[in-house]
Formats: structure tokens, C-alpha cells, sequence
């Protein structure tokens, strides 16, 4: 309680030379001015809950940089990325941006991986009229209404509705039509707005919803929940789930024995290798979402040229095997930029954005146009259904045919397999 | 929607559950109920578990419950070792309540970075023959995923049970917080017996993370999720007694079967807590506290 | 008359099957020395918990001159006047000796924090003879020296029932004597005085009247020398 | 006497921060440094009841997100401004604190920091399925386009954390000066004895809880406008929690400057890591350096510096 005098005039000196520390250390960094090349900065969750997928999509990203550069550039200019760990946290976005904008001094900005890492970065990007590529966001600019914002995940002009579409019309074709619904989701971002947009496409189908419950992310054993459903005896069951739970709620319907015309829908986690080698037969019937399986229907230019290059360094970079799901978008949505800045000759944020809404580009994963609020022009969420799948072998999920298109008509590559168990 | 065969289905799911958080809260019902070590890092010690049964599962195809059993001695170990930090850093020193919880606390920390670090924070899961069987019983259908934990839990439970009742080394740590004098009397250092109790509290967890990985999918941050529930469970057992950890664990599997199946699921895990802050606050024995 | 100071009625405190207390009724006079004895474990402490506080009884009334405080929180006894040693001394490690008497002369006497203060922490330590050691960190002191101040610090709530705990084991016999003279000049000032003691010596030199407790029962009362007679006594010590 | 020193330099600090918004145009500064002020909140508000009481608690990151959620639901209802979410959210989170302790306090120690950590998971489910907040699925909280001296929002912001963290500091000084740090030092060293001394434990404890969980409040309050999108899992972020506790340990446990210093420490390297080394490093370090200095350091930085400086001064 008695310090002296010289103690306390030390901690206050110790106090400000933290400050000054704050301060300097803030400063500090691998800033670098606006020099030869074209600089592309970003935030990505590299570690976090959102890793696995923010890791894949740094990959793919790589590898544009790698296949601009050899092909010369742009502008005559090599490009580099400039990015940072957002570590899944959406806390951290704000400052990446700043940070990127305004000490490395970026010319071009793409977001991270998922509506959680964007949204906290449009504030900046609308101060800074600038063009913003977002990666797999849901209905982000719902809010902003920006007009410089463009998403690459194709979940089309109405994202909600666009989600589960595919679900619902295919629904309608079953003989006879279905007249229940059962809809269970976990209580987080996606799933809670893919559940609204199927409680819509129900009503427009006149289909009793006779079970629609949400379940913490944090859900041990799904047994009860499916159990639950199939009590109700629904016709079609709409699943909106991330990849842990998806697994559950598909081992427990197996289990319980869950009977219904259709089952799936907005299933996380499906999608990626290494749950469905794990799965295997399990996963024969189930429609589910999907943005691009190697079916005939969806070998767009590039595409495989792309998977190969991503493949072979997969491996040791502990990413998803295959790399169907997100990486050709996070390939592609980099890609729009860019062809974007070579037809303008310019770096200048008003003409690219302008010319991105006025133009349809060619990427990897086909022609992308983006409609007004900056969503694809067109919905392209595929409705896949898994067919055959004899092993757990990871082979077999390259070949055509074990995850059949069904929606939309114009990619269709197989007939739906009904019921799902009866 | 409510049947007696959804509402029997609910209970049997719950018991089941109720098994496996036995297994996962045992560890701790020694730990922090008889030694009075608050081992926060506990359900992350568990999902270590987990990811050893994983890898010993995915290299060599081995059983991941008897992988788990394998690495017993190995969690022992680390269990001594720990509480050799423990003790000399903060139980000699009677700086646990502070500085002990919050060196658990950096413990568990650790070691989620570390499994990050190792395995990504992909979900990872494992083969065995039993998963995705089921066996039925009338209109009761049973998951063997299910099943497995909750018989190995069982035997688990049975087994400490004994070992406290009849062996010395068991009663000395039945007695090493509560009754200084008995455990004199015994001619036991209560330092060792600590230690060895410790070493069996976390060998628990390589056990009980072989059974989590059967049962669904793990990543290396799970163990959070899991922090309150076991702590809920020790308490509500009675801190300290086997037998009240297994009937609290049924009891809350039970509660939360129930809620997700007539109520919403969504609402489980705060019925759960709920639960235990209402327990806390008028009957801080625990439901079977002596 | 005047009412006793401290009038024990009943007093009954169970730990789950085993009774620590068993209907003990004991009265201590206003200004009175009063010796508390009996075997280890025979309930000296868990009387001493119930009548300061720290323990709640399971039947039995407590009253303090005249008021029942059966109920109320030990802070609150403690205002009124009825401080307490610990048994095991329990100081406030991270404050010096002169912070840990401040504890108690803010919360309990009423003072304010100020030179009025520092006199009557300089006046206790020097009664107890640790006045050297007031800068001192309590964590560092010696058994004898925290004994000592456990003491002290009881004093600085200016109780007007002081409890003293054992306060003389493990001292040597001029310290005891020490202390017992203090005792001895505080019940002068009227403070009333409860002591257990092991040391026969001082319990019964210092005290008028001395009960006895054996296995959570009072097994007898009465001055020292009813007490050195009693026969059920010296069977509670030495066994049948 | 530099107890009279701290407030003209605690004005001086903020009116250095509000000069520097008005100097400096590079906005990254001011996003960074108000990650690390609403540290030194969460840790000085977590160091009153950790530090100077003992009590742990494990749920900052619920006082806080409740803090940022009471801002949301505010915004939503009436478009309040910032200095009433900023009472509001104090006062939500003050109450929480307090039910808490009252539930939990007359209890062994380590009941409450359990209770907190089933609490944080009760308001995140309550949050979770509150739709008026934006529920699970997140809400977006837009700025407002002007304020009043600033040329942008975030350096508002900035100058109003730094408002925040100078008055936390100074309550919690005030606090460890006067007769009720006294009595919740009393309570950290041997509770029993404090309340035979005359303390009044509980109703002390339940002071400290109240105060404590207000800080963090206040801490959160401004919050969903730097984010600009709230969603539960961020909000109850484990990374609170942990920063609130790691904090005050390295820092230093026994004074306000321990959480000031570990804050700034800490927080400044994580701003740094998060934009160099971008792996889960970062985190790891946090942890490593929690357990060292609890074993190694129980009295943080400032107890080292000061065991140096009388080492020193007596040779």
C-alpha cells in the first residue's frame, strides 16, 4: 500500500512505454508500398472452425495466381495475393481490411469463406467504393444493398428461395405428390435461412410442414431428433445440417430405419471426400445440394485441368482430396476479377464494377453473370443424388454417375431414384 | 405427436447418452470431486482420446475402443505428469482456486491448438463393424453406435467402483480429501495416492474419446461443448461418489433425449444447465450428496 | 441481574450421521474468563464455529446479550462484538501485519483509514509484542508470530466477547505466559474471555469457571477446582 | 505523489486519442487499437472479481456478448444511440452478474466458476433462438453514416473505447485503494476469517460480480457497430474468455496496472500475429504463455518488474 515514489513514476513509465509499444507494434508488419505487381488482398480463415474450407480455397487461389502469371499477367503485371488468418473469426475482419487497404495498399480485394467472414468487411468496402468478390455468402447484400458486391456461389437471384428449389420442383414430380414435410436444421447461420426458404417453397406447394425444429450445433446423438420425424410420418424430409450433424442425422435415419419419399436437401459436408468415404453406402439415395460434381453435363473448359493441378497438391496441404465443392469457385470468383481487369485495361474500382454487371465471364465453372444485387443472374444449386455407391472407396466418387444431376433441367444428367425407403 | 413408442424410444436413446457421459464425467468425479482438483481440461484430454483411437484406427484398422484401451497407460502417465506440475506449482503452494484453474484452463488450450496443429479442423471419424447396425427389441430399436459406449461405460464404472471399495490403494483415495487422518492411519502419503489417482482420472479420458469417435464425429474444439455437462454431472453426482456420477449422467441423458424429442431440441442443452444452475443454488450436495 | 452475555441453549450440529454437538447448554457471564476443554474431536471448535458463525446449527438458540443471533451472519456477530482466533492461524497472506489489523478496524470497529488508526494498530501490535513486524507480510511470519497475530487481529474488531482458540500451543512457556497476561489485562477492561486451551496450566489458572465437552456433550461444569475433581472428567481423558 | 497523477494522465491519454483521430488518416490504426482497449476492459473488469475477490470466471465472453446482443436488440427497437447502449448494456449485464453471484456465492469458490461457464451456454442458447436479434442465423447492425468530430465512424469508436477503458481503470484503481478492495482482499486470502472480521463477504462478492460483469458489458456494448455483423458464435467467441483470464495472469493479478499491462502485451502481439504469422501458432502462444506464467510467474509482469526494482535497489 506504501510504494515509494521512484516505483510508481517506473510503472508509469512502463505503462507508457507499452502505449508507445501498442502503437509502434501496430505499425509494424509486412507492409509494403503499391510496387510491380498487381496486389490481390484478403482475409481467409486458415485456422478456426471454417479452416478446412478457407485452406482449400487459398489453394485454389494459388493456383490462379500461378496460371495468371504464367499466361503473362495482367496488365503485364504479375499478380500476388496479400492475405491473413482471420482465424474463422469475424472480430478480425475489420482490421485485415483496413490493414490490407490501407498499409499494404492493395489493389484489388476478395472476401473470405462465408457469410460470417464478409459481412464485417462491406462497411469498408462501401466507405471505399470498392469492387468485393464475395466467397460462398448467403444473402449478404440483402442488408448492404451494394452495389459493387458480387458472390460467386451460385445460389441465384433470390438465395433463400434459389437454395432449396431444386428440392421442391422435384418434389412436385413424385407419383403420387407428397402432402407432408418435415424440416429439421441446426441453429446456425445457412441452415436457419436455408429452412426459411423451404418453409416458403412448402407453402407454395401447399405441403403440410408436420415437423419443423431446429438442433444446437452441439447435438450428440440425432436419435431422438429422427425419431421424432419419423413419428410424424412425413413424405419428404428437408434437411438443412453442417458436417458433423449431417453424419448424425444420416447414421441415426439409417439406424431408426426413417421412411420418406425424399430425404436430404441442404446437407453440409456431403459434399466433401473425406465424410463421404467415410460413409459410403449410406449416402445411396440421399438428394442433397451440390455446385459441381464430374458428371458429363457440367465439363466446362478448364475444369479438370484445374482439379488435376489442385489434386496433386491437396495431399500435403491436408485439404479435401477431390476439391469438387468449393475450391473451382474460389478458383473462379479471383478469375472474374481478373478477366474483368484485363477487358478494362484498368485497376480503377467504378469501371470494373461496372463491367463486371454488364458482362457474362468464363470460368472454370462456366459462364457466370451476375444479376443486380449482385448474385449470380441465374440459380445454379444442383440437386444430386447418390446412386450406386457400392464402398467406401474414394475412386468411385470421381466417377460419373454415383452423384446423378436433377436439377435444373439444363444440367440434368440421371433420373431420381424414389422412394428413399418405404 | 406424443406415442409411448416414441416416448420408450426417447428414454432408451437417453440412457444410452446417459452412458456415455458416465464415461466422460468419471475422469472428473476423481479428479475434482475426490481430489479436489479442478481439471477443466478434462473433456479436452477426451477429445485427445478421440484423435488417438482415430489414428491408430485409420493406420492400422484396429477397433477403436481397443485402441482406446491401449492407450490407457500412455493418459496415465500424462496424468502423473500433470499433477507433479500441479502439485508443486499451486497445491503446495495453496494458489489452486486462482492460478490451478486457470492453469487448466491454458492446459486445455494447449492441447486443442496442438491437435489443430497435428490434424486440421477437419471431423474426423472412424470404421468399425458395429457402427450404423442396430439391434431392436419390440418397437425399441437400439443403435450398437449407442450400444457399445454405453456397455463399455458400464463395465467402466463397475470396475472403478470396485477398485475404490476393495482394493487399499482404492480406499486411500476414497478417503485422501475427506479424511486426512483415516488415510494417515492407512500410512499412505496422500502426494502419492493423488498422483496415482490423477493417473487413473485421465486415463479415463482415452477410453471415453474412443467411445465420443464412435459415436459421431469429432474435431479437435469439441471439447468445450462438453465442459459444462460433465461438470453438471459431478456435481449433481454428488462430487466424488461413482454410482451418483452414473445415475446423475442417465438422468441427464434422459432429460435431454426427452427435450429434443417432445420439445425441440434446440432447447436440450439449456434445459441441461438450466438444470444444474438450479441444482447449484439450492442443493450444492449434488441430488445424492452425502 | 443482568442477563449472561453469551447464553448457549441447546445447541445441536450434526455432519451428515455423526454428531459433532449434542444439546449443549452453556452461559458465560458478562466480564467473565471462561475455559473451554475437553479431547480431541469432543466439539470444542464446532461450538466455537456455531457461536461465531461460520457454521449454521442444526437446533439450539445462541443469544448475545440478550439478543437471539442464532441466525444472523457471522459479520454481523462479529460487529457486535464477538471476535474470534483461529485455531490454525488463517492471516491475510498477501497484506503485511498492519494491513490485516486494518481489516478488521474498518469493518468491524468502524474506524476510518487515517492516523487515528495507525495509533490503534501500534497499540495492538505492541500489547502482542509484534510491533517489529507491522511492515512485516503476514505470509511470512513465524507460527508463533501469526498465532499472535490472530490474536491481534481479533482484538482490533474491539470485541466485547473475545474467543481464543488455542492460541498458546506450540509456545514456549514464557510466551505463554506472555499471553495469558494480556488475556489477563484485556478481561480487566471488561472483555469478556473464552479460552480453549490444551495446556492445562493456563486453562486453569486463567479461568473461573471451565466446561467441559466430550464426544459433543458438556459433561461438566464448574471453577477449576470442581472440575480437577470431577471423576467423569478424568475418565473423558485418560479413558475408562 | 503519483496517486494524483493518474487522472491528469488518464485525461491526457484521451485527449491524445481524440487529437490523434484528427491526425492520423490511416484507419487501420484505430481498428487495431480498439481490439486491444476492449481488452483492457474485459481484463481489468475480469481482475476485480479474478484478482482482487479470487473468484474465477470462465463466462466473460457471455457478459460480453450479452453487452453486444442488449446494443442489438436496442438498435433494432429504437435506434438508440451509442451512450444509451452503452448504460443499457452495463446495466443487463450488471443484473446477470449479480444473479449469478447470488446463486452461486455462498458456495465453495470453484461453484461459481462453473456456474459461469454453464451460464455462458445458457445465454447463448437464449441467443441462439432469439429471433428479434437476428437468432442463430446472425444480424447486420448498419453505422451511422456521420458522428459528430470524427471524419469516420471507427475512430469514433476508437475514442469512445478508449473513454471506456480509462474509466474501467480508473474504477478498478478507485477499487483497489479503498476500504472494499480491503475487504475483497480479505475475502481472496481466507474468506472465512473476512467474515469474522466483520466483512460482509457475501453482499462484497456480490458488489464485485456486479461491477465486474457491468465492465464487461460496457466493453461489448459498442461492439456489434465495429463488427457490423453479430452472430452468436462470434459473439460468445472462447477467445474472450481466454484473453480475460490470460491477461490479468501474465500481467499481474494484484494491482489494475497487471491487466492493463497484460492486455496491451497480449493484445498488441495478437493484432501483430493475426497479420504475420497466420497460423494457429497464434493461439497456441496465448496458451503456452498462460501455463508458464501461472507456474513459472503467479505474480505476472508487474510483480517481476517490481521484485527486480527492489532487488536492484537494494544492492
Amino acid at each position: 500500500m506504501t510504494r515509494t515514489g521512484g516505483e510508481r513514476i517506473r510503472a508509469w513509465a512502463l505503462a507508457g512505454a507499452l502505449i508507445v509499444a501498442t502503437i509502434g507494434a501496430a505499425a509494424w508488419g509486412p507492409g509494403a508500398r503499391a510496387a510491380d505487381p498487381i496486389r490481390v488482398g484478403f482475409g481467409m480463415a486458415l485456422t478456426g472452425g471454417l479452416a478446412a474450407a478457407g485452406k482449400a480455397a487459398l489453394l485454389a487461389m494459388e493456383i490462379w495466381a500461378q496460371d495468371t502469371n504464367d499466361a503473362g499477367g495482367l496488365l503485364g503485371r504479375e499478380v500476388a495475393l496479400v492475405y491473413y488468418d482471420d482465424q474463422s473469426n469475424p472480430a478480425n475482419v475489420p482490421g485485415i481490411y483496413t490493414k490490407l487497404l490501407s498499409i499494404d495498399q492493395v489493389d484489388l480485394v476478395v472476401s473470405g469463406y462465408g457469410t460470417n467472414l464478409i459481412a464485417p468487411a462491406m462497411p469498408i468496402m462501401m466507405s471505399r467504393d470498392l469492387v468485393f468478390m464475395g466467397l460462398f455468402g448467403l444473402a449478404v447484400n440483402e442488408q448492404f444493398d451494394y452495389d459493387n458486391y458480387f458472390q460467386i456461389m451460385p445460389a441465384g437471384p433470390d438465395p433463400r428461395l434459389d437454395w432449396s428449389r431444386g428440392f421442391f420442383s422435384l418434389a412436385e414430380t413424385l407419383a403420387p405428390k407428397p402432402k407432408t414435410l418435415a424440416i429439421v436444421g441446426a441453429d446456425a447461420e445457412f441452415s436457419r435461412n436455408a429452412m426459411i426458404g423451404a418453409r416458403a417453397h412448402a407453402e407454395a406447394a401447399a405441403l403440410e410442414i408436420v415437423y419443423d425444429r431446429t438442433y444446437p450445433p452441439a447435438t450428440v446423438d440425432y436419435s431422438p431428433i429422427v425419431r421424432a420425424i419419423q413419428a410424424t410420418k412425413p413424405n419428404l424430409v428437408y434437411v438443412a445440417s453442417y458436417p458433423p450433424d449431417s453424419v448424425g442425422i444420416l447414421r441415426a435415419a439409417k439406424e431408426i430405419g426413417l421412411k420418406a419419399r425424399m430425404f436430404g436437401g441442404g446437407m453440409v459436408g456431403l459434399q466433401y471426400a473425406s465424410i463421404q468415404t467415410k460413409l459410403g453406402p449410406m449416402l445411396n439415395g440421399i438428394v442433397n445440394y451440390d455446385f459441381w460434381v464430374p458428371e458429363p453435363t457440367l465439363n466446362f473448359p478448364g475444369i479438370n485441368e484445374f482439379l488435376a493441378k489442385y489434386q496433386a497438391v491437396a495431399g500435403d496441404a491436408g485439404v479435401d482430396p477431390l476439391g469438387y465443392y468449393l475450391p473451382p469457385y474460389a478458383y473462379s470468383y479471383v478469375q472474374v476479377l481478373g478477366q474483368a481487369v484485363e477487358a478494362t485495361q484498368s485497376l480503377d474500382h467504378k469501371i470494373l464494377g461496372a463491367y463486371i454487371h454488364g458482362h457474362e465471364f468464363d470460368t472454370v465453372v462456366g459462364k457466370v453473370e451476375f444479376g443486380a444485387n449482385g448474385e449470380w443472374a441465374r440459380t445454379r444449386v444442383l440437386l444430386v443424388q447418390f446412386q450406386g455407391i457400392e464402398d467406401k472407396s474414394l475412386e468411385q466418387f470421381t466417377r460419373p454417375g454415383s452423384r446423378v444431376v436433377l436439377y435444373p433441367e439444363e444440367w440434368v444428367s440421371g433420373t431420381l431414384d424414389y422412394p428413399y425407403a418405404e | 405427436m406424443f406415442t409411448f413408442d416414441l416416448l420408450a424410444n426417447a428414454i432408451v436413446a437417453g440412457v444410452l447418452l446417459g452412458g456415455f457421459y458416465t464415461a466422460v464425467s468419471l475422469g472428473l468425479t476423481i479428479a475434482f470431486g475426490r481430489l479436489d482438483v479442478v481439471n477443466i481440461a478434462h473433456p479436452a484430454f477426451v477429445i485427445l482420446g478421440s484423435y488417438t483411437a482415430y489414428m491408430v484406427n485409420a493406420a492400422f484398422g484396429v477397433d477403436p475402443v481397443l485402441a482406446g484401451l491401449a492407450f490407457t497407460p500412455a493418459f496415465f502417465a500424462i496424468g502423473v505428469g500433470i499433477y507433479r506440475v500441479y502439485h508443486a506449482s499451486f497445491e503446495r503452494r495453496g494458489d489452486e482456486s486462482l492460478r490451478g484453474l486457470a492453469f487448466f484452463f491454458g492446459l486445455m488450450f494447449i492441447v486443442e491448438v496442438a491437435l489443430i496443429l497435428v490434424y486440421g479442423v477437419d471431423y474426423r471419424l472412424v470404421d468399425a463393424p458395429y457402427i450404423g447396425a442396430t439391434v431392436s427389441f419390440g418397437f425399441v430399436g437400439v443403435p450398437m453406435r449407442m450400444l457399445v459406449p454405453f456397455a463399455l461405460a458400464l463395465i467402466m464404472t463397475i470396475a472403478l467402483q470396485q477398485y475404490f471399495v476393495r482394493t487399499f490403494m482404492g480406499r486411500a483415495i476414497m478417503a485422501v480429501s475427506q479424511d486426512r487422518l483415516a488415510l494417515q492411519l492407512m500410512g499412505a502419503d496422500p502426494t502419492r495416492v493423488k498422483q496415482l489417482a490423477f493417473g487413473i482420472a485421465l486415463a479415463t479420458a482415452s477410453l471415453a474419446g474412443a467411445m465420443l469417435i464412435v459415436i459421431g464425429p469429432v474435431e479437435p474444439s469439441m471439447g468445450r461443448l462438453y465442459i459444462g455437462r460433465v461438470f453438471a454431472i459431478v456435481v449433481l453426482g454428488g462430487m466424488g461418489s461413482v454410482g451418483g456420477t452414473l445415475i446423475a449422467a442417465l438422468l441427464l441423458g434422459v432429460i435431454e433425449s426427452l427435450t429434443a424429442t417432445f420439445y425441440g431440441p434446440s432447447w436440450a442443452p439449456a434445459v441441461a444447465f438450466g438444470f444444474l444452475l438450479f441444482a447449484l443454488a439450492v442443493r450444492p450436495q449434488g441430488l445424492f450428496g452425502r | 441481574m443482568n442477563p449472561p452475555l453469551l447464553q448457549i441453549q441447546d445447541m445441536t450440529k450434526r455432519f451428515g450421521g455423526f454428531t459433532a454437538l449434542d444439546q449443549v447448554t452453556i452461559e458465560i457471564a458478562r466480564g467473565a474468563r471462561f475455559g473451554l476443554i475437553g479431547p480431541n474431536g469432543s466439539g470444542k471448535t464446532t461450538l466455537i464455529n456455531c457461536v461465531s458463525g461460520v457454521l449454521a446449527p442444526d437446533g439450539g438458540t445462541i443469544r448475545f446479550d440478550g439478543t437471539d443471533i442464532t441466525t444472523l451472519k457471522a459479520h454481523r456477530r462479529t460487529r457486535l462484538g464477538i471476535a474470534r482466533g483461529f485455531q490454525i492461524p488463517k492471516p491475510f497472506a498477501s497484506m503485511t501485519v498492519r494491513e490485516n489489523l486494518a481489516v478488521p478496524l474498518e469493518y468491524a470497529a468502524g474506524a476510518r483509514i487515517g492516523p487515528g488508526i495507525e495509533d490503534e494498530v501500534g497499540e495492538i501490535l505492541a500489547m502482542v509484542g509484534l510491533e517489529e513486524k507491522a511492515e512485516a507480510n503476514a505470509a511470512g511470519l513465524t507460527q508463533i508470530e501469526m498465532r499472535k497475530l490472530e490474536l491481534a487481529r481479533a482484538l482490533a474488531a474491539k470485541p466485547v466477547l473475545l474467543i481464543s482458540d488455542e492460541a498458546m500451543a506450540g509456545l514456549s512457556s514464557t510466551e505463554v505466559d506472555d499471553i495469558l497476561a494480556i488475556l489477563l489485562i484485556l478481561n480487566e477492561r471488561g472483555i469478556t474471555v473464552i479460552m480453549i486451551e490444551h495446556i492445562m496450566r493456563a486453562v486453569m489458572r486463567f479461568s473461573e469457571r471451565i466446561a467441559v465437552l466430550d464426544a459433543g456433550r458438556k459433561i461438566a461444569e464448574g471453577t477449576p477446582e470442581e472440575i480437577l475433581r470431577d471423576a467423569g472428567v478424568e475418565r473423558a481423558y485418560l479413558g475408562e | 505523489m503519483a496517486a494524483k497523477a493518474f487522472w491528469p494522465v488518464a485525461i491526457a491519454l484521451i485527449l491524445a486519442a481524440i487529437g490523434l483521430t484528427q491526425l492520423l488518416a490511416n484507419e487501420y490504426y484505430f481498428f487495431a487499437a480498439y481490439v486491444v482497449l476492449q481488452f483492457v476492459v474485459l481484463a481489468t473488469a475480469w481482475n476485480i472479481l479474478g484478482g482482487y475477490t479470487g473468484y474465477v470466471n470462465f463466462g466473460s465472453a457471455a457478459f460480453f456478448a450479452v453487452g453486444a446482443y442488449c446494443s442489438v436488440a436496442l438498435i433494432k427497437a429504437f435506434d438508440a444511440p451509442l451512450p444509451v447502449l452503452i448504460l443499457a448494456a452495463g446495466a443487463v449485464s450488471g443484473l446477470i452478474g449479480l444473479a449469478t453471484g447470488y446463486l452461486t456465492l455462498r458456495l465453495k469458490g470453484v461453484y461459481f466458476a462453473i456456474a459461469t461457464l454453464a451460464l455462458a451456454i445458457v445465454l447463448e442458447t437464449f441467443i441462439t433462438n432469439w429471433d428479434f436479434v437476428g437468432g442463430a442465423s446472425g444480424t447486420f447492425v448498419l453505422r451511422p453514416k456521420e458522428v459528430w468530430l470524427f471524419d469516420s465512424y471507427i475512430k469514433f469508436l476508437f475514442a469512445v473505447m478508449m473513454v471506456l477503458a480509462v474509466a474501467a481503470v480508473g474504477i478498478a484503481r478507485s477499487i483497489e485503494r479503498s476500504k472494499l478492495g480491503r475487504g475483497l482482499a480479505a475475502i481472496r486470502d481466507d474468506e472465512v476469517a473476512a467474515e469474522c472480521m466483520g466483512v460482509p463477504t457475501l453482499r462484497l462478492k456480490l458488489l464485485a460480480t456486479t461491477i465486474s460483469g457491468t465492465l464487461m458489458g460496457v466493453a461489448g456494448a459498442p461492439y456489434p457497430y465495429y463488427v457490423t455483423y453479430l452472430d452468436p458464435l462470434s459473439a460468445f467467441n472462447l477467445s474472450y474468455a481466454v484473453n480475460a483470464i490470460a491477461m490479468p495472469m501474465i500481467g499481474g493479478t494484484m494491482t489494475w496496472l497487471g491487466p492493463v499491462v497484460g492486455a496491451l502485451l497480449l493484445g498488441t502481439a495478437q493484432q501483430v500475429a493475426t497479420v504475420t504469422i497466420s497460423s494457429e501458432l497464434n493461439l497456441l502462444i496465448v496458451g503456452v504463455m498462460l501455463v508458464g506464467f501461472v507456474i513459472l510467474a503467479p505474480e505476472g509482469i508487474v510483480g517481476l518488474v517490481r521484485k527486480t526494482i527492489r532487488r536492484g535497489r537494494r544492492r
